[in-house]
């Protein structure tokens, strides 16, 4: 087995992983993990991708590994945006659950919201 | 490039490095107290920094010292927002309110 | 022998993975994804994408973590009720053949990858003479696929316009965060008297090794926003409020000058983010210094978040 | 003179990988958070010490063997402060259950 085949299975179970962690932990902010490591899959196999084009003295296929840099800051930022919805929901109704509103509590996250 | 047996043993190293890390981690993450969780991210700063040396000069990549110093400069960083987080959860909390 | 290596990264990434998506406590599988990130950064290392392992290093090793650790810290309450809400076995087996449906599919693509492999390297290696930088992955990022780059500027831009929009109405224009009180003696503001010039040191040097070297802006100006998040942590300088207008002007002129330069390119060289002839590499550096500061910026207020405090009198 | 360098190296390797066993056997065996973290912030710092003491020989170029000591003075710098802020954090764990 060489390092493309490797990390490609590595890229498969990590997306499969994220996929599972993504439907199944109910907090939001489990879920940005698990989409983070969705992500890190996809990343790994442009990875993978790039290092079976090394041609020309290149270690790899430089434009899938420029994509990579671009992908990398830009999930940052989704990242940073998610955990920013998760905080001020939480500050404002005092709940972080994505159950839907009669489920999960009514009265309580509604005395939180009329507090302030 | 490094010769052979060099590289060889750079790697031997390396990968021995990686267990230690490995099995650290393994006790580490499992707790009990969320600071011996913390030094999770500690055991990666010199552990992993270790063996990032070790992959790349055997492997002949000069640039892994650029990385190496980065990683040197951030590892804090995480292992600092760790404390200043666990810090604010239990201490600082009126802050919050105080707007 | 590197592949010896390559085995035990990929079982210890997979392990960590797993790790964070299992374990019931949100704070310890947060804390499994720092070493996760750092992993990553020898992976990319493995794979010979030496400028990824940097940007990982800066970012996924870094912020990322900061970030959701402060989150996971900061939402610990809800943590009881939300664990109450896990499904139960029957949806957790669907999820699970889903799961292992997706990442067998992903798996039997990628392992049979067609050969040999198709490659933008040689074309890479033909024109980068024209661009005057030494580093392929730069060439690529600010010449051959700049509008990318310039897009991504925005998209960062457009994520702090998200965050600031979060921001509760009293609090319009205050300072992001909370307020910080850390003690004169305490080990931290040592810590962020002593690294950030060191740390400024540093990222301005990745960011100026990017020309020939792996590096470059988006690394250089990581280390840099880390470096500001460390003193505003340590309570030695409070964070800037939003309504400032060098803050904003910082936040645009990266993007601006990457937008201005490539309306010139289309009037000089007859293309949008075309550089004329023999000018490219000073174009590439005027770019490249005017998104770090700009990058810098941007990172450190998608990090400290809306602004939480109105401001009291300026 | 190449192989003195090379004997140099698998020398300072060997120590290297000492203290990082030594390390991980503290943070295995230790009783509580504070020797544990002695464990490894001080074994895990020598350890890093001698792999970089052991790849000067190796590195090409002059820069290169300076940014791997700064590389290490660097985590020496940061990895102790922050064994101090962990140890606070503990400590106050302990006094707030």
């Amino acid at each position: 087995m060489n390092v493309t085949q490797l990390f490609g299975i590595t890229a498969a179970a990590l997306v499969g992983l994220g996929v599972y962690g993504l439907i199944v932990n109910p907090q939001p902010l489990r879920k940005v993990l698990a989409f983070n490591l969705i992500g890190n899959g996809v990343f790994l196999a442009c990875a993978v991708i790039a290092h079976r084009g090394a041609a020309a003295g290149m270690s790899g296929d430089p434009v899938p590994q420029a994509l990579l840099i671009t992908a990398i800051v830009v999930s940052f930022a989704a990242s940073a945006l998610a955990v920013g919805l998760m905080l001020r929901r939480f500050a404002q109704t005092g709940t972080n659950s994505l159950a839907a509103p009669d489920e999960a509590a009514p009265g309580e996250a509604r005395t939180h919201a009329e507090a302030r | 490039m490094t010769d052979g047996l060099i590289a060889d043993v750079l790697i031997a190293v390396c990968g021995l490095v990686l267990l230690m890390v490995a099995v650290g981690l393994l006790s580490v993450l499992r707790g009990p107290t969320r600071a011996d969780r913390m030094m999770a991210a500690q055991l990666f700063g010199t552990g992993g920094i270790a063996a990032l040396l070790l992959v790349g000069t055997a492997s002949g990549v000069d640039s892994v010292v650029d990385v190496a110093l980065t990683l040197a400069v951030l590892a804090a960083f995480a292992s600092v927002a760790f404390v200043k987080a666990d810090r604010q959860s239990e201490g600082d909390t009126e802050n919050e309110e105080r707007t | 022998m590197i592949s010896a290596i390559s085995v035990g990264i990929g079982i210890l990434l997979l392990a960590l993975a797993l790790w964070t998506v299992v374990v019931r406590d949100t704070f310890a599988a947060v804390a499994g994804f720092i070493p996760y990130g750092l992993l990553l950064t020898l992976a990319w290392l493995v794979l010979r994408a030496v400028d990824v392992a940097l940007t990982e290093a800066a970012i996924g090793a870094g912020l990322t973590g900061a970030l959701l650790i402060r989150a996971a810290s900061r939402l610990h309450p809800t943590e009881a009720a939300a664990q109450a809400e896990t499904p139960g076995l029957g949806t957790r087996v669907v999820a699970g053949v889903a799961a292992a449906a997706v990442a067998v599919v992903i798996a039997v693509c990628l392992l049979r990858l067609p050969d040999p492999a198709p490659t933008l390297a040689p074309e890479v290696a033909r024109h980068i003479e024209a661009t005057g930088v030494g580093n392929p992955i730069t060439a690529v990022l600010l010449s051959f696929r700049a509008i990318d780059t310039l897009l991504e500027a925005i998209v960062l831009l457009f994520g702090v316009v998200g965050v600031w929009s979060l921001a509760p109405d009293r609090c319009w224009g205050g300072r992001p965060g909370l307020a910080q009180a850390v003690g004169p003696n305490d080990i931290l503001v040592y810590l962020a008297r002593v690294l950030p010039p060191i740390g400024v040191v540093i990222g301005i040097y990745i960011f100026w090794a990017g020309a020939d070297h792996p590096g470059g802006k988006f690394q250089g100006a990581t280390v840099i926003a880390a470096m500001w998040l460390l003193v505003m942590m340590s309570g030695l300088r409070d964070a800037p409020p939003v309504n400032r207008r060098w803050l904003r002007v910082v936040l645009v002129l990266g993007p601006a000058v990457f937008i201005a330069l490539g309306l010139l390119g289309a009037v000089m060289a007859g293309a949008f983010l075309a550089y004329p002839d023999g000018w490219a590499k000073l174009w590439i550096i005027v770019i490249e210094a005017a998104l770090l500061p700009s990058l810098a910026v941007t990172l450190v207020l998608l990090m400290v978040g809306p602004p939480q405090r109105p401001e009291v009198s300026p | 003179m190449k192989t003195a360098a090379d004997v140099f190296t698998i020398v300072a390797m060997l120590g290297g990988l000492f203290f990082f066993v030594a390390g991980t056997l503290g943070l295995l065996r230790f009783p509580d958070t504070y020797t544990r973290l002695h464990a490894l912030t001080k074994a895990d710092n020598l350890g890093l010490g001698m792999v970089v003491v052991g790849l000067l020989p190796q590195a090409g170029h002059l820069v290169v063997a300076l940014k791997l000591i700064v590389v290490w003075l660097l985590v020496m710098l940061t990895s102790s402060d922050v064994s101090q802020l962990i140890a606070r954090a503990a400590r106050r764990q302990e006094k707030g259950s």
